[in-house]
């Protein structure tokens, strides 16, 4: 049985922040398009309802208003959650409250690792997926000696660990690294160094702005024509502010790119239509984990946390987002992920048409094995 | 001689970036009187008592207080042994009613000024005290009046109260009768008078009447350096201090 | 050649870098020594007149059609006029207080300035290209010099000096420093002060709006940029003595350099490291490197 | 003797605190417990900080590091070491007040804006220091702090039990302001916030009473801090940022500077408003915060406490 | 600067000025008047308002009350640079050279109010040592010198109404007799001039009128007609 015969979603997200153009009001636009449509298509038995609050990017912040969510005004799912604190922090509420969180934009595999707990799904991206699609697609064509740009705290050496290993399982090099504080406004002293290092390509384990300037300032310096760089976690967002101009050639991996087939075409001008740019990865991951999450709770008739989990997790997701998805016991919700090449300024034909779909990277690889898992849940 | 000198000063000097604002002043203050130091303004006279109490380090010279070499001394060491001043632009606690200002005097003898964790109720015991002080100078019926809102020449009163509570020794008075108008001035002056009965008293001050009625001995500043020195009479006609600090000729 | 352990080359190279962006901090704690010299307004604002120096620039260009180089001198004109509003409306009342209420009323401003350009441009920022006269780069033999970053120090340079000569060497300068000492007096002698007060916060909030157009092109158009370096320049005129002219543009190019170093042996430290210069140069000069003692 | 001042203020005390208890005691049944929680939290540092800016006259802009220094001991000493939350707590407060005492020794003796600039030099190195050192996670934060059993007996997991301990907590630390600020001590504060130039000619050793309201303020902020890391079960590098410092003053100075209340009203209205207007106005908030700043400095330099305060006198008169 | 009307009538009048330092009241209702091309001065003990009631006529004082005419034109409620330019010349008592300033620059501080003022090398021949040091900061020179040069600074601006106070303060006789020459100078021009002494020797023979101030009221005026009989009344008064 529903409680109150109210579903209710809540969208906890960065509306004034650093990421609230990747995630932000994109991301509330995308959870209502997926109420809206669910109740449509699916016409079911109870009310659907959605409730939004910025986080600021400050875990106090959004564990104080999760507790208030979960406490006081029976939301039942704690959703989007960019930003690595954040997420980890509800997290932790969540599973004390016994409610669901659906992760759609914070990067870290803590959450699926250390961090892991059965109420929560981790959905579109994580920051081993990006590096180990980037880094490997990269090495393998040829840039065997890599340089590291990393912000400096724990984010920034997690991203840069996991792209290291796996350039030297595919026989490249790590030449060096250089740690910058966080949030940096000049790179162009650690770009020289990382030009000086003899490196083939620089791999930026940044974010946000600080990738954003890293970037810009690598093609002021004459440094990427010669030296490749390799954004190991870059959105479409970040490609649009920069420019094709300083972002041409850059390898990038991504969980979803409008113009991929039809599907996405459709639904992304659908989005478009409304937020006049197109949407991030983490906005159609978001729209994608609604639905599920809805779905599961019209399938089980019941918003009971462990039912829902169960039938979430034996159902496979199948929609314009992902192909064959499947949510395994870390919570790790596992897809297929694309590894992307930003068109140069001539290529581009249309406002938003910025890459080039270089390979898709399977969901058995995109993904830490579970193998690898250092999550509690399991059993090894 | 055998006068008993409370304070004196060999060759105190002062200078800020070369300009010599206190020259090679040589005082001597006897225990007891009340001295006066007049002279133009920016003679130094300030800037003998800012010496005097260690608001500025002397550029050379010592400085003796009860037979004691104090020139290398901080501002609280001074204060602690007896030589308190009060300033010359008011210096009251403005946000202090008239008795708590008084009672920050009183409460400088006692041990428990950094008991952050009782009540302040103990201070009432002193309330007496600076009840008393307050009528020596006669505020009592501003004892419960915030300090900002009492009269200019109350307040200078106020302050030689507080000065008074730590029952000083030597008390240094700068321009007690400053921006008063008659009344007060001749009340201020009767509240000298009283309160110099078992005290020495150095004070600055450019009424003259005032000086006359006061003092003693009187040092004659000028341009930082001692002109002349003696008593009312024969300073008041010593023709150098006509012609430099009264302007006229005799 | 090695220096430190470091090739001689790369040596060149960082120290030339640590001077560009010295000579930002050059330009935006010269006008904070301005405008605290003759205002005693601690100007927290500086940081999101710096921002709207590089927006108005990137609107300009968006919007307009108007190119950097009217940018670079209409910009900064325009960020002065609103800057002659907020002291003729507001920091003219504040004069006769504390320190304090400056500081937080332009705090307040610098925070509206900031949330109010989130608000509309969202926060990953806006590209600004360079000029085409100004694209490329030059090979120094010991580094690749982007002409643009050149550009920037010999404009910052040239304005400082501007600054310099005018303020020390000219009879409105004289004018300037006679009104930081005796503002009263210099009025009795007919200058009109307030007015002067209004044209020298305007001057100084111009000059972070020129800084701004310069950063433009190098680093991405954001309304937070101002808020990320005001610390640090406040770190840097305070080291070099509050409103001391010559000391803010010395030190802004000191410690530029300073941090470029530091970004080299130790980069996690090269955030901070002004920080701890700010505390010791404290200790020992509790009035700044060149600021007089009170 | 007594003079009327004092019956008056003993019994304005009494008041005051028989108010704060009964509002503190029914809140949670009217109002969400967990945001009461912060309330008190962030209105114990305003009143610590307080001590400093409105007692002594010296703004730190660097006390977010005795805040969230002190928050990640606690979350450390209670979820790495397994401390009972009271031992935690007083190691918070220990430590807030220690490096209060190192802040101090560096920036006491220099005042106004030199003051200001050293605290947040100081507290920029302590930041520095959190986002590197390992323990505190960085930047994703010290998670799942546990709030642990209380002497071994009340399980403070239950809202409410941890409510009502953060009250006492709370109102422990604001007796204890209470109480120095009507101290003998806090009376020579008082007066050297006043005249710190006559206080020292009567013989009164101001560095030495500014130092140590500067380290019961940064103890008070640690104990914050560290209350605040328990209810919230979370450090993170936004308590030790120099935005935490500013809010603090904005709270202060919104309240009212100098006044004993003003800080708790002042953290009730940025705290609700932030509860409130973060759904409704989204990034607005930031402009609503720089716009108050600006009102406040115009026009209620009072603060609220303040002006209702002079709105009264006025009327008594 | 020469007005049709009135042409040798009053530069100024006073009326009951009132003037407040924070809360010490200092003036209270001070009466004078000065025709033009006249020298009066204001005598009086230290501390009895005469350097304030400069003060208060320029607007420099916190608070003050009461009429000041200049030239027939009501300035009580003029902003002091507007005074200063309406013909205005202060030299004040504490001398105001500034520090971060070289002589010279010092001397062109003052904007020039009308024609007719001295120009550069006229003030260096009345004041030698002025162009001998006109590198150095102001602050560097002597007593008299800054005196010298708080006095040249607003001859150069063309003000033909000086108010000038204490310039004799501190100054060797020499100095004070050039001081004396340079007034009688001033004076053959026709300045109007009103002058704040201590040095009533210095005072007597310039002047054409005297106000003695105490406490802040005007308590006698003595035209110079009437000097020499009133001598010794005056000496008690200035406390003699
Ligand atoms: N801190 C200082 N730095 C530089 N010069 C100073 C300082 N303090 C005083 N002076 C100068 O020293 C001289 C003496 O000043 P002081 O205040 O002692 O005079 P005074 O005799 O008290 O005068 P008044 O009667 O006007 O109070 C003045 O010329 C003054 O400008
Ligand atoms: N800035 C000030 N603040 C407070 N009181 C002041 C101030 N300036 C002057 N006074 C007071 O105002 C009164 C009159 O001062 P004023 O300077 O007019 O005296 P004066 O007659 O020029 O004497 P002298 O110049 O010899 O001191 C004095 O009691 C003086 O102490
Ligand atoms: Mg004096
Ligand atoms: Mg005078």
């Amino acid at each position: 049985q529903v409680s109150d015969g109210v579903v209710k979603i809540g969208v906890l997200t960065d509306l004034s922040g650093t990421y609230s153009d990747l995630a932000g009001k994109g991301a509330v636009l995308a959870t209502k398009m997926a109420i809206d449509d669910f109740v449509a298509a699916e016409k079911p038995g109870f009310k659907v309802e959605l409730v939004s609050a910025d986080h600021q990017n400050k875990g106090d912040i959004a564990a104080n208003k999760a507790r208030e969510w979960f406490e006081r005004d029976k939301v039942d799912v704690a959703s989007e959650l960019v930003t690595t604190s954040v997420a980890l922090a509800v997290q932790k509420i969540a599973k004390d409250k016994n409610k669901i969180v659906l992760m759609s934009g914070p990067g870290s595999t803590a959450i699926t690792n250390e961090s892991c707990n059965d109420v929560s799904v981790h959905w579109t991206y994580d920051t081993y997926a990006l590096a180990n699609g980037t880094a490997k697609a990269v090495t393998q064509a040829g840039g065997k000696k890599w340089f590291f740009l990393t912000a400096d705290y724990a984010f920034g050496h997690a991203l840069e660990k996991d792209a290291s290993d796996v350039v030297k399982a595919n026989g490249g090099e790590v030449m060096g690294a250089v740690r910058h504080p966080f949030p940096g406004n000049d790179f162009s002293s650690y770009l020289l160094k990382a030009q000086s290092s003899g490196a083939q390509v620089i791999g930026l384990a940044n974010a946000g702005g600080d990738t954003i300037n890293s970037i810009k300032q690598a093609a002021e310096f004459g440094i990427t024509p010669k030296q490749s760089l390799a954004g190991l976690l870059v959105f479409i967002t970040d490609v649009h502010s920069l420019g094709l101009k300083n972002t041409q050639n850059m390898y990038l991996t991504e969980g979803f790119y409008w113009d991929l087939n039809n599907e996405t075409r459709a639904w992304s001008k659908r989005f478009f239509d409304q937020h006049k740019r197109m949407p991030t990865m983490v906005q159609a991951g978001q729209y994608s984990s609604t639905m599920h999450y809805l779905k599961a709770v019209k399938a089980t008739g019941t918003d009971d946390t462990a039912k829902v989990m169960t039938q979430m997790k034996k159902t496979p997701i199948n929609d314009f987002f992902a192909k064959n998805g499947k949510i395994r016991d870390d919570g790790r919700m596992v897809h297929d992920m694309y590894l992307l090449q930003v068109k140069k300024p001539a290529e581009s034909k249309t406002p938003w048409d910025y890459y080039h779909v270089k390979a898709t990277i399977p969901a058995a690889e995109a993904f830490q094995p579970l193998s690898a898992s250092r999550c509690a849940l399991i059993k090894k | 001689m055998n006068k008993d000198i409370i304070l004196q000063t060999r060759g105190l000097t002062k200078e800020f970036l070369g300009f010599k604002a206190v020259s090679d002043v040589n005082l001597e203050v006897e225990r007891g009187s009340i001295h006066a130091l007049i002279g133009p303004n920016g003679a130094g006279k300030t800037t003998v008592f800012n010496l005097l109490t260690k608001v500025h380090a002397a550029s050379s010279g010592q400085i003796q207080f009860k037979g004691q070499d104090i020139t290398r001394e901080s501002q609280v060491q001074v204060a602690r042994r007896g030589m308190i001043r009060s300033f010359q632009i008011s210096a009251t606690f403005a946000h202090l009613t008239a008795l708590e200002n008084v009672r920050v005097g009183l409460q400088r003898k006692r041990t428990d000024s950094f008991n952050f964790w009782s009540s302040q109720k103990r201070l009432d015991a002193l309330n007496g005290r600076a009840m008393e002080l307050l009528e020596a100078v006669d505020l009592a019926q501003f004892a419960d009046i915030v300090t900002v809102e009492m009269p200019y020449g109350r307040k200078r009163a106020l302050e030689i109260a507080t000065t008074l509570a730590l029952d000083p020794e030597l008390m240094l008075l700068d321009e007690p009768t400053q921006g008063m108008g008659h009344e007060d001035v001749g009340r201020v002056v009767e509240l000298i008078q009283k309160i110099s009965a078992n005290r020495t008293i150095l004070m600055v001050e450019h009424n003259l009447s005032v000086v006359e009625t006061l003092c003693d001995r009187i040092t004659v500043l000028q341009r930082g350096a001692v002109l002349a020195e003696g008593d009312y009479a024969t300073v008041s006609n010593d023709p150098r201090v006509l012609e430099a600090y009264v302007g006229v000729d005799a | 050649m090695e220096i430190f352990g470091i090739p001689s080359q790369a040596f060149f190279g960082q120290l030339l870098l640590g001077l560009i962006n010295g000579s930002f901090y050059a330009v935006l704690s010269l006008g904070l020594a301005i405008i605290f010299g003759l205002l005693n307004i601690i100007n927290f604002a500086h940081g999101a007149q710096y921002m709207l120096g590089a927006f108005g620039a990137w609107l300009g260009l968006n919007y307009l059609g108007i190119n950097y180089w009217l940018a670079l001198v209409l910009s900064p004109l325009l960020v002065g006029a609103l800057a002659v509003v907020i002291e003729r409306s507001m920091l003219k009342r504040l004069y006769q207080l504390d320190h304090l209420y400056g500081l937080l009323l332009t705090f307040g401003l610098a925070l509206m300035a900031e949330g109010l350009f989130k608000n509309f441009f969202g926060v990953s920022g806006e590209s600004y290209e360079a000029p085409e006269l100004l694209q490329g780069g030059m090979q120094l033999g010991f580094m690749y010099l982007p002409i643009y970053r050149g550009w920037v120090v010999v404009a910052a340079l040239t304005v400082c000096l501007v600054a310099w000569y005018v303020i020390e060497r000219t009879s409105l300068g004289a004018t300037l420093r006679a009104a930081t000492q005796r503002p009263d007096l210099v009025q009795a002698l007919g200058i009109n002060v307030p007015v002067l007060v209004t044209a020298t916060y305007a001057a100084g909030a111009a000059l972070a709006a020129f800084a701004g157009v310069l950063a433009a092109p190098i680093m991405q158009v954001n309304p937070v940029m101002g808020s990320n370096l005001i610390i640090v320049v406040f770190a840097v005129v305070v080291i070099g003595g509050m409103g001391s002219i010559l000391g803010s543009i010395v030190t802004g190019l000191g410690l530029g350099v300073i941090e470029g170093l530091t970004k080299v042996f130790y980069p996690e430290a090269s955030a901070v490291v002004i920080f701890l210069i700010m505390v010791l140069v404290l200790l020992v000069k509790p009035a700044g490197l060149f600021g007089k003692q009170a | 003797m007594t003079t009327p001042t004092h019956s008056h203020s003993s019994r304005q005390t009494v008041l005051l605190f028989a108010g704060l208890i009964l509002v503190g005691l029914i809140a949670p049944f009217l109002v969400y417990p967990t945001l009461l929680m912060k309330l008190l939290c962030f209105a114990l540092f305003a009143c610590a900080f307080n001590l400093m800016l409105g007692f002594s006259g010296l703004l730190s802009f660097g006390h977010a590091a005795f805040f969230g220094g002190s928050a990640y001991i606690t979350g450390y000493l209670c979820r790495d070491l397994g401390a009972t939350p009271e031992i935690g707590l007083l190691a918070g407060t220990l430590f807030g007040g220690l490096l209060g005492a190192v802040f101090g020794l560096v920036a006491i003796r220099r005042a106004g804006i030199y003051f200001a600039m050293i605290t947040l030099g100081l507290a920029q190195i302590v930041y520095f220091l959190a986002l590197q050192m390992g323990f505190t996670g960085g930047e994703d934060g010290m998670q799942g702090i546990p709030r642990g059993q209380l002497f071994g007996l009340i399980d403070l997991s239950d809202n409410l039990a941890m409510y009502y301990f953060v009250l006492a907590v709370f109102l422990l630390g604001f007796a204890l302001i209470h109480r120095t600020i009507h101290s003998p001590f806090g009376q020579i504060l008082k007066a050297i916030r006043d005249n710190e130039a006559r206080a020292t000619s009567l013989g009164y050793d101001v560095a030495r009473f500014k130092l140590i309201a500067f380290v019961l303020s940064a103890a008070l902020t640690g104990l914050a801090g560290s209350t605040k890391s328990l209810v919230f079960q979370l450090a993170s590098l936004g308590d030790v940022h120099w935005h935490t410092s500013g809010q603090v003053v904005l709270m202060t100075l919104l309240g009212g500077l100098g006044t004993l209340l003003g800080p708790v009203v002042g953290a009730m209205t940025i705290i609700g408003l932030e509860n409130q207007l973060a759904d409704k106005v989204g990034s607005w908030v930031t402009v609503i915060m720089g716009g108050m700043f600006v009102v406040c400095v115009l026009a209620f330099r009072r603060g609220i406490v303040g002006e209702i305060k002079a709105m009264l006198q006025g009327k008594g008169r | 600067m020469s007005s049709a009307f009135n042409p040798n009538g009053e530069m100024l009048r006073v009326t009951g000025l009132h003037a407040f330092y924070g809360e010490s009241h200092i003036l209270h209702g001070i009466d004078l008047h000065v025709n033009r091309g006249e020298l009066v001065t204001l005598l009086g003990r230290n501390g009895s308002g005469r350097s304030t009631t400069l003060k208060a006529m320029l607007g420099l004082v916190g608070r003050r009350s009461g009429s000041v005419m200049f030239n027939g034109t009501e300035i009580n409620q003029t902003a002091p640079h507007r005074i200063a330019r309406l013909g205005l010349g202060y030299c004040p008592e504490e001398r105001g050279i500034f520090a971060g300033l070289s002589t010279e620059e010092n001397l062109l501080l003052p904007p020039v109010v009308a024609s007719g003022g001295m120009t550069l090398e006229e003030i260096y021949e009345l004041f030698p040592n002025l162009k001998e040091r006109r590198n150095s900061p102001g602050t560097r020179l002597s007593g008299g010198e800054q005196q010298m040069l708080a006095m040249a600074r607003i001859l150069r601006t063309g003000a033909k109404v000086l108010l000038l106070d204490e310039i004799t303060e501190g100054l060797a006789p020499v100095i004070v007799k050039k001081l004396g020459e340079v007034i009688r100078l001033l004076k053959s021009r026709g300045y109007t001039i009103v002058l704040v002494e201590q040095n009533f020797r210095f005072a007597a023979p310039l002047a054409d009128r005297h106000y003695v101030l105490e406490h802040g009221h005007v308590v006698m005026t003595v035209p110079k007609e009437e000097l020499a009989a009133r001598t010794g009344e005056l000496h008690q008064l200035l406390g003699v």
